[in-house]
């Protein structure tokens, strides 16, 4: 494999990891509060409709990630009365939500949406960085979506460890009448959580439109909200490594356009590499085996007993 | 030509004069309508025809599983259609359930050519209706191997069936027919909408030195012009079906136009005319429906150069026409482009490439 | 060493007529209450009196139908545990209200009012609660996991969390429940120093040693209700036991005169090595025979193999390495199924959990023990099939009074009580070999637990081997014919009952020989004087 | 999904009956008064979406009843996919009896529609009807039944989060599928599906020009056969015990690991023989993207039906009618067939929000 090959390989690696990032850091905390949002495919596509619809409009990068964030918000509080405030089962209210938003935008995208439009999110490569031979071609010459997506990771991290509200939220998903008791709303921390974690799988979507032209296109998040429910279990719910493994993704993804340059390659399947991800998030969980949910994660807060 | 996204499905076509206003066409699809791709073409060659004539037409995209497409034909078939056609090419046996229930409608399948087995089982108002993909994607591939510079190209396809391998296979030999070294680099992302995925693909065969881009996917193609924009030298794409030259104007070369709208207009006008004959098999190509004739160059004729493109026209395109070179095929009797690598293995001087 | 009993000007806290429904359970029901500084305040009920109502409604937890609250002497209205804590007042939970996975200092954080900074400022956390356990007297590894630290670590971190913000009243709802004798001396040390630092506190509890250990003032709640409120010093257990269960208690029958042949065990574990989920060893070549016709009863600190054991006995797991033998046969690689098909009985600690199913019937709680049996044959009881066996299932009813007496009823919306005997009887319904048990009464009030005790006899005098793991060091002196102490996962003392006392049993369940502790045996004589006292007469 | 020891809601609140209220608060008025509720909220969402797309939503649900049931053909095409609903159904509910959480009957469904094809287009053409049938039939059954067992294994031996695997299987299905019509058995010149089935090895027909065959009544008898096994035998009662309190179960002596292999066979069998119909009884090829979330959908005919073999049926028919229905939306109304998927998802979460539906988790 040549130089370039691989340089090409992470690069395009790290651009495929980006809609999955956000998807994954979405799930990792509303899970870390209890909440198993398996409707964040559903709130992806939504995401990406509306952000296609407001950069046809306006040709504006900002105007689609607000609307995108916008919808993603708004999904977030309706999921979260779902899930939190009236305590439906997550999976099926999860799963049925998928279905029906990939409906929605499936149905809305035959008569909405419009032509593209150019480039919405141009390369910025970093200043210095991008100069270091090798690594500042693969990671510092991306889309301001890569870096903002990127910079997220710390930023989850830094709100589950080091604030209040992580402290609480993490309660919420571990032993919420340890929450309850110390007098806080148990519902409050994880509606809370279920609205951040669904906007920033709406702003994976949305990022899914902006980095590609910024055209919706049914059924384009093809599944990546599903792989992420993988990845928060193989990440063992830190953002850290759940950076690293949609990084990990990306690449394994971005291995399939290799095989020209790679001739062990040649002679495997098309539909492994398609398989590849999913296959691995199978192995992870079983290998994981203690990968353990937030103890709370699924079960509806009801109120305090006894 | 663009369409209008806002209509609704079914075109009344009261501006024709004295068209034959009962006739109604329904014509069913996997893509939307306004997918700026292979269903957007049938729609516009149906809505053209309707406009025309005076017909009543009917088009309903999106749709999944084959038992769909048979319940939708079921539905249009009873509700008093005269003309049904599916729209895939996957969908003959559907076609012939409708066709044998509702003796009276003529059920067209498409892109597709009956087996001979087929020939013999199916009722006489079954027809079917194919385009040679493969022509068109030839004459691209051709063009793209005059161009100054260009040493290697690429195709992004979807899954890995006929109707889209010959494409790619038959960009790859139509190149090899002007330049017998130049480089082919294919990728099967097995998905006709996740734009991301063929972006990465497209990303990926840049960076492997990839100067023109087929697109052999559907609404995908949208992540191989950002792609191409991205890329630290010019790179060009060949989209297919739907002149999208508006979607992105930087970097679309040309766009090989089936002629589906053509195709689909002219079998609309045959069967509300005379009707078409029992068993129909309707063949479009270059020769005899312009089939692969890419549209215009407008700004880009800097990039081809103009004496290339004088060239192209009386090496393929007149040698095309007049029979001195003859582009393989696809169907049972002419199987060669049907496979994946063959547009690399066969020779194409045995065609009547001059090189 | 009792507090002061001359009476302090003014009440800390005062609660009158405060009542509470739940649907059609009155869980109080114009309760009066108060804590004065400097006092430990008793509060005894039976299971479901209404305690932990009472100590939410006082923490603002819960909002009673009724009643008036005042805090020093100023009326008060709690909305939320935080207003509680403005007002000086904190709870430890009944049930632990920690994070596991949360650190020391984390959750000490959780606990404390609320904060309008986003940071968290995690040294200040930290150095604030290494100055609170220190002025107790405790050190603590503050980054780590509170889930990886035994019970009683979680316990002091439990207090740790309500001491934080400087609370005058402290309500402590059944701090001793989890924890072994040697550890419930050094709370009541906690306890007591608090009280000498002026404090008010409230202690809820099942045991009625402590009560006369460390309090000064007892209340008694029954269905809600309070009964009575007096100083300690003029009650004596007995009187505060039947103020409890209103009513007379039996005294237990003395241990059986049986003779018993210990020639051929029915249970015997040889050198049984077992090791627990964190890789150290739980059991550890441990020797155990118990044979028919005995009730062997095991004490121990919990947390020292018990567990373990239980499950290396009933075949939930296989022993590392040793020998595991029923009537003489090697079994070590034999399941539950295997082990129940040879005549195995087991009654599991968590009866809701692991023993009963709630939302099956009784008749089908019934059959569930016969389900070992390969075929249907092997069971008496069918719910699968038209005839289900409802004589059977009418004579057991009968035979160990499960009440409401209806085959049909889910056992969830049996008693507490009533579930146990559901469970013994389908263990024992069996006429099983051996029976093997874990906290059998656990949770349970003193006339259900005497019933559970009686059917445990039973079946000895039938001449099953009985052996049971008990938390209670009472409990295991009561039952038990034979005593055994598990401590590190090795039996280190196995006695008959009559041969020993409390003060022998509590060194022992901490590691150590009586002379090498004088004072944990000291302060257990003094713990629990009438039982201790009772056995060491016999010895 | 079963997460250690925790259930996935807690037990509703017993209702208690009070006889001094009125007749409007009794149970079952109230529940009536749920479910009008519900299918009146499920309505207006619809009816406001159809607006939105500029259709009149009385004629839409005009549309939708005719496309379902207003003639002998859409009756024979509920009929079917009702038919595929029971069996997917089931593929849920009888892992929902035992506590496991299967979300892979989808994928279960593929690879048993991959095998009954790879049978029925290999034997040969001169097999006898109903062997041909039967060994097709049988080979759909055995492979869903061992995709599935593959996560019961899986739970059972690793502890592997079964609700994770058995979705992600689902994909991995898709692809197998897509290699299926595209390397194993491609048609030359056409794509995206298989060679045909033997004619032998199709369902035979029940009713004539309607797509209506004996499928139904396969789907009928698996339904049937499910709920005597858990009615009436050893096994299910074990299962039952097992979905409502593993604790116990294990210390009853049921080998926890037998019945959740078992039982995840069987959830495969049955989401396979669905696989089969849509191949032997519907299309007569594998197709890729053959199924409309069929396997989706019978979680929530599933979850409608509360888990009843018997109710799944019913309910079937309604999920069906939707399906076959919104696919007369577009011609007789002029919207999206995607409609249909809007409804199911709809439906569901407006029955979950006004409490008609309660899923509990087993175990308690
Ligand atoms: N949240 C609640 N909902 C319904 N009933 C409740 C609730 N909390 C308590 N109860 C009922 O109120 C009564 C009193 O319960 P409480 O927990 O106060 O008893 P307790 O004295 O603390 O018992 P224990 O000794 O078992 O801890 C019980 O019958 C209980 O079932
Ligand atoms: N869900 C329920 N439905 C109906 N009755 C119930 C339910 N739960 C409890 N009960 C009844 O309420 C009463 C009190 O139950 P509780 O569990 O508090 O008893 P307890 O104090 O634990 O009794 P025991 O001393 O037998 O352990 C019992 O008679 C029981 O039958
Ligand atoms: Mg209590
Ligand atoms: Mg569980």
């Amino acid at each position: 494999m040549s130089e370039a090959a691989f340089i090409a390989l992470v690069v395009v690696g790290v651009q495929l990891m980006v809609p999955l990032l956000l998807a994954s850091l979405g799930e990792l905390i509303s899970e870390r509060a209890g909440v198993l949002n398996i409707g964040i495919e559903g709130c992806m596509a939504l995401g990406a409709f509306f952000a296609a619809v407001a950069v046809t409009s306006t040709d504006s990068l900002i105007a689609g990630l607000a609307l995108g964030l916008a919808v993603g918000v708004l999904t977030g509080i309706v999921l979260a009365w779902l899930y939190v405030g009236l305590g439906l089962n997550q999976i099926i209210t999860g799963l049925m939500f998928t279905i029906l938003a990939l409906g929605v935008t499936a149905a809305l995208f035959e008569r909405y949406t419009q032509s593209a439009k150019g480039t919405l999110a141009p390369r910025l490569p970093i200043p210095l960085l991008s100069d270091i031979p090798w690594i500042g071609e693969m990671f510092f010459d991306h889309s301001i979506l890569v870096y903002g997506a990127v910079a997220l990771v710390p930023v989850c991290a830094w709100f589950l460890k080091g604030t209040w509200w992580g402290l609480r939220t993490t309660s919420a998903g571990e032993n919420p009448s340890a929450l309850d008791s110390a007098g806080y709303s148990v519902r409050l921390y994880r509606s809370i959580a279920v609205v951040i974690g669904s906007t920033l799988a709406a702003l994976g979507g949305a990022v899914l439109v902006l980095a590609t032209s910024g055209r919706f296109v049914s059924g384009m998040t093809a599944g990546r909200g599903f792989i992420a429910l993988g990845v928060v279990v193989v990440a063992r719910w830190y953002p850290g490594r759940a950076l690293l493994v949609c990084l990990l993704i990306g690449i394994t993804q971005a291995l399939q356009f290799q095989v020209a340059a790679i001739d062990a390659l040649e002679s495997v399947p098309v539909d492994v590499w398609v398989a590849l991800p999913y296959l691995a998030a199978v192995l992870a969980v079983v290998i994981g085996r203690r990968a353990r949910y937030p103890s709370a994660t699924t079960i509806p807060w009801i109120g305090q007993k006894g | 030509g663009g369409s209008d996204d806002s209509s609704s499905g079914s075109a009344n076509g009261d501006g024709g004069g004295g068209g034959n206003g009962d006739f109604k066409v329904a014509l069913m699809s996997e893509g939307a309508k306004n997918d700026k791709s292979f269903s957007n073409s049938v729609y516009d060659g149906a809505s053209r025809a309707a406009k025309e004539h005076g017909l009543d037409m009917e088009f309903v995209g999106s749709l999944v599983t084959p038992d769909e497409f048979l319940r939708q034909g079921n539905s249009f078939a009873s509700s008093g259609v005269d003309l049904l056609m599916f729209i895939h090419g996957g969908m003959a046996v559907q076609a012939r359930e409708v066709a044998r229930r509702f003796p009276d409608v003529t059920v067209c399948v498409g892109p597709v050519q009956p087996t001979p087995e087929e020939e013999k089982t199916d009722p006489p108002n079954m027809c079917y209706w194919d385009v040679q993909q493969q022509d068109g994607s030839f004459m691209a591939g051709a063009l793209v191997a005059m161009m100054p510079g260009v040493d290697h190209i690429g195709s992004v396809n979807a899954f890995e069936f006929a109707a889209i391998t010959r494409q790619a296979e038959g960009f790859a030999l139509g190149a090899r027919c002007i330049n017998p070294d130049i480089k082919f680099t294919q990728t099967y992302i097995e998905t006709w909408t996740d734009t991301d995925k063929a972006r990465a693909a497209a990303q990926s065969m840049i960076s492997a030195g990839v100067d023109v881009i087929l697109s052999a996917t559907d609404s995908a193609v949208v992540g191989i012009y950002e792609a191409a924009r991205d890329a630290s030298k010019p790179v060009y794409v060949i989209p297919s079906y739907f002149d999208a030259y508006e979607q992105a104007p930087d970097v679309i070369l040309t766009t090989i136009l089936h002629n589906l709208d053509g195709a689909i207009d002219d079998l609309i006008t045959q069967a509300q005319g005379e009707g078409l004959e029992d068993h129909a098999v309707l063949d479009y190509d270059f020769v005899n429906g312009d089939v692969g004739k890419l549209a215009p160059f407008r700004d880009k004729k800097k990039a081809i150069g103009a004496e290339n493109i004088e060239r192209w026209q009386t090496e393929i395109v007149d040698a095309v026409k007049s029979g001195d070179l003859e582009i393989p095929g696809t169907v049972t009797t002419d199987p060669q482009l049907g496979s994946v690598g063959s547009g690399t293995k066969l020779d194409p001087t045995e065609f009547g490439c001059k090189a | 060493m009792k507090g002061g009993a001359s009476a302090p000007p003014f009440r800390l806290l005062d609660a009158r007529g405060i009542s509470k429904g739940y649907g059609r359970v009155q869980a109080n029901e114009a309760v009066d209450f108060d804590v004065q500084p400097g006092e430990i305040h008793a509060l005894l009920g039976e299971n479901g009196a209404g305690k932990s109502t009472l100590m939410n409604i006082l923490f603002g937890h819960v909002a009673p139908d009724e009643g008036q609250l005042r805090v020093r002497g100023e009326p008060v209205t709690l909305r939320s545990p935080h207003d509680a804590m403005a007002h000086g007042i904190g709870l430890v939970h009944q049930h632990f209200s920690l994070v596991p996975t949360l650190t020391v200092a984390e959750n000490v954080a959780l606990g404390s009012p609320p904060s309008t900074r986003l940071v968290l400022k995690r040294r200040e956390i930290e150095a604030q609660v290494e100055a609170a356990a220190e002025s107790l007297g405790w050190s603590f590894d503050l980054d780590r996991a509170v889930g990886d630290l035994p019970v009683e670590a979680q316990q002091r971190v439990e207090i740790l969390k309500v001491l934080a913000p400087q609370p005058e009243v402290l309500l402590f709802d059944e701090p001793t429940a989890l924890l072994a004798p040697p550890e419930v001396a050094s709370l009541l040390d906690v306890l007591r120093r608090l009280r000498a630092r002026g404090k008010g506190i409230v202690l809820v509890t099942h045991r009625l040693a402590e009560v006369v250990a460390v309090a000064d003032r007892v209340t008694v709640l029954r269905d809600g209700r309070r009964i009575s409120t007096q100083p300690v010093g003029k009650i004596t257990e007995r009187e505060l036991g039947e103020a409890v269960a209103g009513g007379h208690i039996a005294p237990p029958p003395p241990p059986s005169e049986r003779r018993i042949d210990r020639s051929s065990p029915v249970i015997r574990l040889e050198q049984v090595v077992c090791s627990a989920s964190r890789g150290h060893r739980a059991l550890d070549a441990l020797d155990l025979e118990v044979s028919a016709g005995e009730i062997v009863g095991i004490a121990g600190v919990e947390g020292n193999g018990q567990q373990e054991l239980f499950e290396v006995l009933t075949g939930l797991s296989s022993p590392d390495s040793g020998c595991r033998r029923l009537n003489g046969v090697d079994v070590n690689d034999w399941d539950t199924r295997a082990m129940r098909r040879a005549g195995l009985g087991m009654v599991p600690a968590d009866r809701k959990g692991s023993g009963i199913v709630g939302k099956l019937s009784v008749t089908e709680n019934l059959a569930l023990g016969q389900l070992a049996g390969g075929t249907d044959e092997d069971a008496s009881i069918k719910p699968w099939r038209r005839s289900a066996g409802e004589s059977r299932v009418a004579e057991l009813i009968e035979a160990y009074d499960i009440r409401p007496a209806d085959a049909g009823t889910h056992a969830c919306t049996l008693s507490g009580g009533n579930q146990q005997k559901l469970l013994l009887a389908r263990e024992l319904s069996r006429e099983p070999i051996a029976l093997v048990a874990s906290n059998p009464t656990w949770g349970l009030d003193v006339k259900a637990r005497a019933s559970i005790h009686q059917h445990i006899r039973r079946a000895r005098d039938r001449g099953c081997a009985v052996v049971f793991t008990s938390l209670a060091m009472d409990e295991v002196l009561e039952l038990s014919d034979r005593v055994l102490v598990i401590f590190g996962g090795r039996i280190i003392v196995d006695a008959m009952s009559t041969d020993l006392n409390v003060s022998n049993i509590a060194c022992a369940m901490v590691g150590k020989r009586a002379d090498e502790s004088a004072d944990i045996a000291q302060s257990f004589d003094q713990l629990l004087p009438t039982v201790g006292q009772a056995n060491s007469g016999g010895s | 999904m079963r997460m250690d020891s925790t259930g996935l809601a807690s037990a509703p609140p017993v209702a208690v009956g009070s006889r001094r209220d009125g007749w409007w608060k009794a149970a079952p008025v109230r529940a009536a008064v749920r479910l009008a509720g519900a299918l009146a909220l499920t309505a207006g969402l619809m009816s406001v979406l159809v607006i939105a797309l500029g259709a009149n939503p009385v004629e839409t649900f005009q549309a939708l009843w005719q496309g379902a049931f207003g003639s002998p053909f859409n009756v024979g095409s509920t009929a079917i996919v009702a038919a595929i609903l029971v069996l997917t159904a089931l593929a849920f509910a009888l892992p929902y009896t035992s506590g496991f959480l299967n979300v892979g009957g989808e994928g279960q469904m593929y690879v048993g529609a991959i095998a009954s094809a790879g049978v029925g287009l290999s034997l040969a053409p001169s097999t006898p009807v109903v062997v041909a049938l039967l060994v097709s039939v049988a080979g759909g059954v055995v492979g869903g039944s061992l995709w599935a067992g593959v996560v019961g294994v899986l739970r059972a031996w690793t502890g592997a989060n079964e609700m994770i695997t058995s979705l992600m299987l689902n994909f991995v299905a898709f692809a197998l599928a897509n290699y299926a019509v595209s390397v194993l058995w491609p048609v030359p010149g056409v794509g995206q599906q298989t060679q045909p089935v033997i004619p032998a090895a199709r369902f035979p027909e029940l009713w004539t020009n309607t797509p209506l065959n004996t499928a139904v009544l396969l789907a009928l008898a698996v339904a049937a056969g499910v709920w005597w096994i858990l009615r009436h035998t050893r096994l299910g009662f074990k299962m039952r015990v097992t979905g409502l309190s593993e604790g116990a179960a294990r210390q009853a002596g049921v080998g926890i690991r037998g019945i959740t292999t078992t039982t995840f066979l069987l959830a495969g069998g049955c989401a396979g023989a669905a696989g089969a119909i849509s191949v032997l009884g519907v299309n007569g090829a594998l197709y890729n993207g053959f199924s409309a979330d069929y396997g989706f959908i019978g979680i929530a005919v599933a979850l409608v039906a509360r888990s009843s073999p018997i109710l799944i049926v019913p309910a079937a028919v309604l999920f069906a009618a939707l399906r076959v229905g919104s696919d007369n939306l577009f011609a007789n109304a002029g919207i999206s067939p995607s409609l249909g998927a809007v409804i199911v998802g709809s439906l569901v979460i407006t029955l979950l929000a006004t409490r008609v539906l309660r899923p509990t988790a087993g175990k308690g």
